[in-house]
């Protein structure tokens, strides 16, 4: 008997290991020879800003998930970073103007006068770390423990994520004197010791930034092309099959989420470091639905167009709002517009119908679900 | 907090909380009802609602403006007027937004979801080109401020009793149309089995522009009689979207009267915590209370339990 | 006021006279011929200065929730560079404009400050509206060392070299308006209401120290809500139960409108019931509409209608630039301030150095400005008055009282932490 | 042979493979099932008939745990399968095919009969999975039995309905159930199509149990050991083709028809 070509089960097919490669080449060598230090620390933000695009391919393209709160993710892993910075940037040497030196001095002008217990864990680096990512994780998973063992999903749990964003949000603006209320915590110097203004310093998070996005990719591809990939697939299109085939729907579920959720926090972490400071205006409602029309308009199921459509959006906002500031959010509103009704797919849902077929010696587009189905992802 | 005071201050005070909430009760009814009757019959996500809300505000705002230049004798009576243009202009760029976007999107509900957010960004910044980007004045009828003064101490003011008042005239006009009239048959029908209602001749397009139609008309109608308690600019809408949305998911959303009680239960909720706390830890214990009983009874308070 | 800088007096009334666009360039006597200043000479660390022309920045959200507010800021900028450039300019050079667009957004504001000092290498910046946008610029400026110059009146907390406030900190607004208020309103006990962030809770409790220790009152209540919040009924009610002599508010944005509009329809009558607030400018009053808000009295340290020689021309040309229907709030009449501030230190040091005209702010003194005589104390906030208007239904303020002398700023009050 | 029918006798779990007992669901009121009770033996099939509505769909619902019941019990080889959820039931060996096709139109056959291959079912054995020279030998097997080895590379989508009914049969032999549950295989085929599911059905029954529901009255005759005709929720009769066949009250509701 024939065995059929989809017994191999490589880690990527040779195509996708070229767009790694592009993808890379752009990342790391590409853009930081042709730009200078401004745009390419701009750059670098949006780069962040990819690592939840990405966790949105996984979650909202593969598994049909759509969470409107993302910002709440990269906000706690963007805070758990700057309580770090922040907590070395107000030494007692640093703050001795403070009626209570050593604490950060949002704290002082709100009369705390000690340290709050959940900011001590953030003196240690290792714990911050840890807690970058893990905070945000298990917020993640009660949230989607709550929800999908439920069965909450669809446009239900997009409102809900929605809600806890906004309440988020209330409350980090609401409880000032330990977060920075809505100033966020800012005037954020070093970590351990090194100066993260300096240029230097600012170039080499870029690259540290390309890598960990890079890794994140090939997490997402590893998850991806696993049989883990391929169940996330069956459940957006038949869920009650899925659970009937013996699959515990809901962990698999709370995975997908908790995984977006991890990558958007390492962005955060990363914008953190890389912008200087972090402010609840990202927790909130709006940049998390920005969020996903990175996604969107790179094409919801691609992990490369995650990257490009975020670089793209975010590239057109800043040249067209240098421009045309009045004209920016009809723009963006037309975006999401044109991208929901006229390309499903994004940018890569175009490259695989007009440029890939035009390229030489390339067969037909692998049996891997690269089109939107007709039918609703997971309700 | 209360020990300080006479009897009578905290009968009247008790008294006017009670209407405090009850006013927020018909605020939530009104922003949600339009919201309810699009989700709920058609499972669309509207997350241009706010926006058809201001439209509602700013037809309000022309229509002052245009009685007081040229039909100043007739300006007391101009926000009815208003009322009913706030309807037909939120209802027919409904119509227009349901044919030119929605429709193509019924099997897509996550889609309709960012499609209609990009919509409001574009309706926010047309709004901001036209009018400004500054808040809008709408000048209101002098009968239409003030208050009713019941007894010494107790004083209702009159544009919540307005507010009430056309809250129960839309609810039961919506009800109306549901449950007695020809076209709530067919929205029932749609809404119950798409492909049979086509099958039995019901124009299952036609259903669904009027129903869109109807509940952006609604919201304009919200939109037309909160500018007596609220602001108008092209970000006003965004103030109440996240809590209109909320109300309809806590209610379940399929039915009219999962979304009174629901707005019933979170305006009491909220008015009464208001008084005793303060009000930014009210909003946030509402919002939590809120979510937490999502996360227990993610269905809504008020759904049947159907086979599936 | 006779003493005023003459100068510029006659450039404005010229200015008045020839109409916008029509002054030519020669037109207008340079009181610095380029040759006396070669840019060699004051421009020593690489800024955008030419020998005919110097490049400024201005900054603030033209898109997004703040952009209502900003407004009138960036416009104030603008007119006071045109009016500045149809005199001659600085040193001798035409002030170049760039703007951006801060999109009410802080890191976009971080980014395009960042933007406007490491590649278009700006002389100054004009900008920023929000405590936020300005936290996070500020880094950016010390970084850089770029200069700042920031319109709002604001919590206070804060001081640096890159940064000129502009607007006033908060003793410097809150105190005089209420020592006014208790001596001539009987104020005794007080309800605060503000949204809920930190410029509100700031002046709050600075108010709230300065009414139990200074005035020897009593605050009975002290509420905060949630930005974009519409719905006061329930705290009307405490005002109620509560009787407060005095209302005090610093409630910002939509919520104004609503806060206001419902007090009324409360039948709390303002002509009767006293009602302070920090927040609302003539801007404000434009959504609010002034028959909500008429009787209400605001503690700030300019309105539009202030009666003085200064004030009348800056509203003339105000108008005349932007339209008879425009309104002039604090904030404004202090972002018009910063192109002069700047202006008339870099004449006084003679260089457009950075370095230079922070270390020669100090003591710098504006006699043209609409609200009157300011001046930069070394803390680089401004010397200013403080005026308490009654608000009329019009939407403008009567001036009911201006403190006898200029209020030193003070944005690390001891005593009020 | 019917325990359960023989007057006197005290059914004992052990004995059967299922025994549903008492089951009762209410939809606000509505009794969907309606104190129904039958036990099904080790390698039995079992057809259960009766008009639409009559509450069959959801008797299969309740059993593998889709819907919750309102009272009574369902055990398998003595296990209570109302407090499982629905994976834990379907790892404890038992099976379910929906009425209309359910496979996983944007997968190929081949992955479409991986992901029932009964393992890897946790997040982690599944992220850890490898398509090793047993798993392929299997899909290959089933494949064949159910006429698509030639299609295992084709997406799920373009198959044609009886191919789609076939693939998830073939999805539940993978899953190598103890009791199999079909809700209306043969509907909506061709004759031969229809022919060919029988011989299908007739291979794939050896060493299980099955639980049948269909209304193909030729197609029941043919398979049926024991027929449970429901009728408004509740047994109706029980016993032989023959037997249910000649019931004067299934011949009222149903068959009379």
């Amino acid at each position: 008997m024939k065995l059929p070509t989809v017994n191999d089960n490589p880690f990527m097919k040779p195509m996708e290991w070229l767009s790694l490669l592009v993808l890379a080449a752009l990342i790391l060598v590409v853009l930081p020879l042709a730009l200078d230090g401004f745009r390419l620390n701009l750059v670098g933000k949006y780069l962040t800003y990819a690592f939840v695009a990405l966790g949105l391919v996984i979650c909202w393209g593969y598994c049909g998930i759509l969470s409107l709160g993302q910002g709440v993710f990269f906000g706690l892993g963007g805070y758990c970073m700057a309580m770090y910075l922040k907590l070395e940037a107000s030494s007692v040497e640093n703050t001795k103007i403070q009626s209570t030196p050593g604490i950060p001095d949002f704290m002082d002008w709100n009369q705390v006068t000690a340290l709050p217990w959940f900011w001590k864990p953030f003196h240690s680096l290792p714990l911050t770390l840890i807690a970058v990512v893990a905070v945000p994780t298990l917020f993640a998973f009660v949230v989607g423990a709550a929800m999908f063992k439920r069965r909450v999903g669809g446009t239900y749990f997009a409102i809900i994520t929605q809600a806890v964003a906004a309440i988020l949000t209330i409350l980090i603006i609401g409880q000032q004197g330990y977060t920075g209320g809505i100033n966020g915590i800012t005037d954020l110097r070093t970590l351990h010791g090194w100066d993260i203004r300096t240029d230097s310093a600012k170039s080499i998070l870029y690259f540290v930034n390309g890598g960990l996005l890079i890794a994140c990719i090939l997490i997402a591809q590893y998850v991806k092309r696993s049989k883990l990939g391929r169940i996330l697939v069956a459940m957006r299109d038949k869920e009650d099959r899925v659970r009937f085939s013996g699959y515990s729907v809901a962990s698999f579920k709370i995975f997908a989420f908790c995984l977006a959720a991890a990558f958007a926090a390492v962005g955060g972490a990363m914008f953190t470091l890389q912008v200087g400071f972090m402010s609840p205006s990202f927790v909130g409602i709006v940049p998390s639905i920005e969020m996903v029309i990175y996604t969107a308009v790179g094409g919801r199921l691609s992990l490369f167009g995650a990257v490009y459509g975020t670089l793209l959006v975010n590239w057109a906002k800043t040249s067209f709002s240098e421009s045309f500031p009045e004209l920016w959010l009809f723009g963006l509103g037309a975006l999401f517009i044109a991208v929901v009704l006229a390309f499903p797919n994004g940018l890569a849902g175009i490259w695989r119908q007009h440029v890939e077929p035009r390229l030489p010696g390339r067969a037909k587009p692998p049996a891997a679900p690269t089109v939107l189905p007709h039918g609703a992802p997971a309700e | 907090m209360f020990g300080d005071y006479s009897l009578g201050d905290l009968g009247s005070i008790f008294v006017m909380q009670g209407f405090a909430g009850l006013i927020l009760f018909s605020v939530y009814v009104l922003m949600a009802l339009g919201l309810a009757i699009i989700f709920g019959q058609m499972g669309v996500i509207n997350m241009a609602h706010g926006e058809f809300m201001i439209l509602g505000a700013y037809v309000t705002y022309l229509c002052s403006g245009f009685f007081q230049a040229h039909l100043p004798g007739l300006f007391p009576a101009y926000f009815f007027v208003a009322m009913g243009l706030a309807f037909l202009a939120s209802g027919a760029l409904g119509m227009l937004v349901e044919w030119a976007l929605i429709r193509h999107l019924y099997k897509r509900p996550l889609d309709t979801l960012l499609a209609t957010w990009g919509l409001s960004l574009i309706l926010q910044q047309a709004y901001r080109s036209i009018f400004g980007a500054r808040e809008v004045g709408v000048e209101l009828p002098a009968w239409m401020m003030g208050s009713v003064q019941a007894t010494d101490t107790i004083e209702i003011p009159i544009n919540g009793l307005f507010v009430m008042g056309v809250t129960v005239l839309i609810t039961l006009a919506v009800a109306l149309l549901l449950f007695a009239s020809r076209w709530g048959k067919q929205v029932r029908a749609v809404m119950q089995n798409r492909v049979m209602a086509g099958a039995v001749g019901i124009d299952t397009d036609r259903v669904d522009r009027t129903t869109f139609g109807i509940g952006c008309g609604i919201a304009g109608i919200a939109g037309a009689a909160f500018t007596m308690i609220g602001s108008t600019g092209p970000t006003s809408g965004q103030l109440y979207i996240v809590d209109t949305f909320l109300i309809v998911v806590f209610g379940g959303a399929a039915s009219l009267l999962g979304t009174i009680a629901s707005a019933f239960s979170i305006s009491q909720t909220q008015s009464t915590l208001e008084f005793f706390l303060s009000g930014s830890t009210a909003k946030v214990l509402t919002l939590l209370g809120v979510v937490a009983i999502l996360m227990l009874r993610p269905q809504g308070l008020f759904t049947l339990k159907v086979r599936r | 006021m006779a003493e005023n800088d003459r100068v510029l007096e006659s450039a404005l009334r010229r200015r008045l006279l020839m109409g916008l666009a029509a002054v030519p360039a020669a037109a207008a006597l340079p009181r610095f011929a380029v040759a006396a200043a070669p840019t060699s000479a004051v421009n020593t660390t690489g800024l955008a200065v030419t020998d005919t022309e110097v490049t400024v920045g201005i900054l603030h959200s033209v898109t997004g929730t703040m952009a209502i507010s900003e407004t009138g800021a960036q416009q104030a900028e603008k007119l006071a560079i045109e009016q500045i450039n149809a005199e001659g300019g600085v040193l001798g050079r035409k002030i170049k404009i760039i703007q951006e667009d801060g999109a009410s957004d802080w890191p976009t504001f971080a980014e395009k400050a960042k933007k406007l000092l490491v590649n278009d290498k700006c002389a100054a910046v004009f900008g920023c509206w929000t405590s936020a946008s300005r936290k996070a610029v500020l880094p950016v400026f010390e970084q850089y060392n770029g200069m700042l110059y920031y319109p709002t009146f604001y919590e206070g907390l804060e001081e640096s070299k890159n940064v000129i406030y502009t607007g006033q900190e908060a003793t410097q607004q809150i105190l005089a308006g209420l020592d006014w208020v208790a001596k001539e309103k009987g104020g005794k006990t007080f309800f605060f209401i503000g949204s809920d962030y930190i410029w509100p809770r700031t002046s709050n409790k600075i108010a709230r120290k300065h009414v139990e220790n200074v005035i020897k009152g009593k605050v009975v209540g002290e509420e905060y809500f949630p930005l974009g919040h519409t719905q006061f009924n329930s705290v009307i009610n405490k005002i109620k139960l509560t009787k407060p002599n005095v209302i005090f508010t610093d409630v910002v944005g939509g919520s104004n409108v609503a806060f206001y509009k419902q007090l009324k329809a409360a039948g709390i009558d303002l002509s009767k019931q006293v009602l302070m607030t920090i927040s609302v400018t003539e801007d404000e009053i434009d959504g609010i509409g002034g028959e909500n808000i008429a009787g209400a009295y605001a503690c700030m340290k300019y309105f539009q209608s202030l009666k003085n020689p200064n004030n009348e021309k800056f509203v003339a040309a105000f108008k005349k630039m932007w339209g008879e229907k425009t309104v002039i709030g604090d904030v404004t009449q202090a972002a018009y301030l910063g192109p002069f501030l700047w202006k008339l230190t870099a004449e006084k040091v003679g260089s457009f150095d950075v370095d230079k005209i922070a270390a020669g702010s100090t003591g710098i003194e504006f006699k043209g400005a609409p609200e009157g005589y300011v001046r930069i104390h070394k803390n680089h906030h401004l010397w200013s008055k403080t005026r308490v208007g009654l608000a009329k239904a019009d939407g403008q303020f009567d001036v009911v009282y201006e403190s006898a002398d200029l209020i030193e700023p003070n944005p690390f009050p001891v005593g009020y932490q | 042979m019917n325990a359960a029918l023989l007057p006197g006798a005290t059914p004992n779990d052990k004995d059967f493979l299922l025994a549903v007992e008492a089951l009762t669901v209410s939809f606000d009121g509505f009794k969907a099932v309606n104190d129904v009770s039958f036990y099904v033996d080790p390698d039995e099939i079992r057809v259960i008939i009766g008009p639409n509505g009559a509450g069959k769909t959801t008797v299969l619902d309740l059993i593998c745990g889709r819907t919750k019941a309102t009272s009574g019990s369902i055990k398998y080889r003595g296990q209570e399968l109302t407090r499982l959820s629905e994976s834990a039931i379907v790892q404890a060996g038992v099976g379910r095919k929906f009425q209309t096709p359910s496979i996983y139109d944007d997968l190929t056959v081949f992955e479409n009969l991986e992901i029932s291959f009964p393992r890897g079912r946790t997040v982690f054995g599944a992220l850890t999975f490898t398509r090793d020279a047993e798993v392929r030998d299997r899909i290959h097997q089933i494949a064949e039995m159910i006429f698509l080895k030639d299609h295992l590379d084709a997406r799920a989508e373009y198959l044609s309905h009886g191919q789609k009914q076939w693939l998830e049969i073939g999805m539940l032999l993978i899953q190598d159930p103890e009791l199999l549950m079909l809700d209306e295989p043969v509907a909506g085929m061709s004759v031969a199509e229809r022919k060919k599911t029988a011989e299908l059905l007739h291979q794939i029954i050896k060493g299980r149990s099955v639980l049948v529901i269909e209304h193909d009255m030729k197609f029941v005759e043919d398979i049926a050991h024991r027929v449970t005709v429901l009728h408004q929720g509740r047994v109706l009769s029980e016993g032989s083709m023959e037997r249910v066949k000649n019931d004067p009250k299934v011949v009222e509701v149903y068959l009379g028809h």
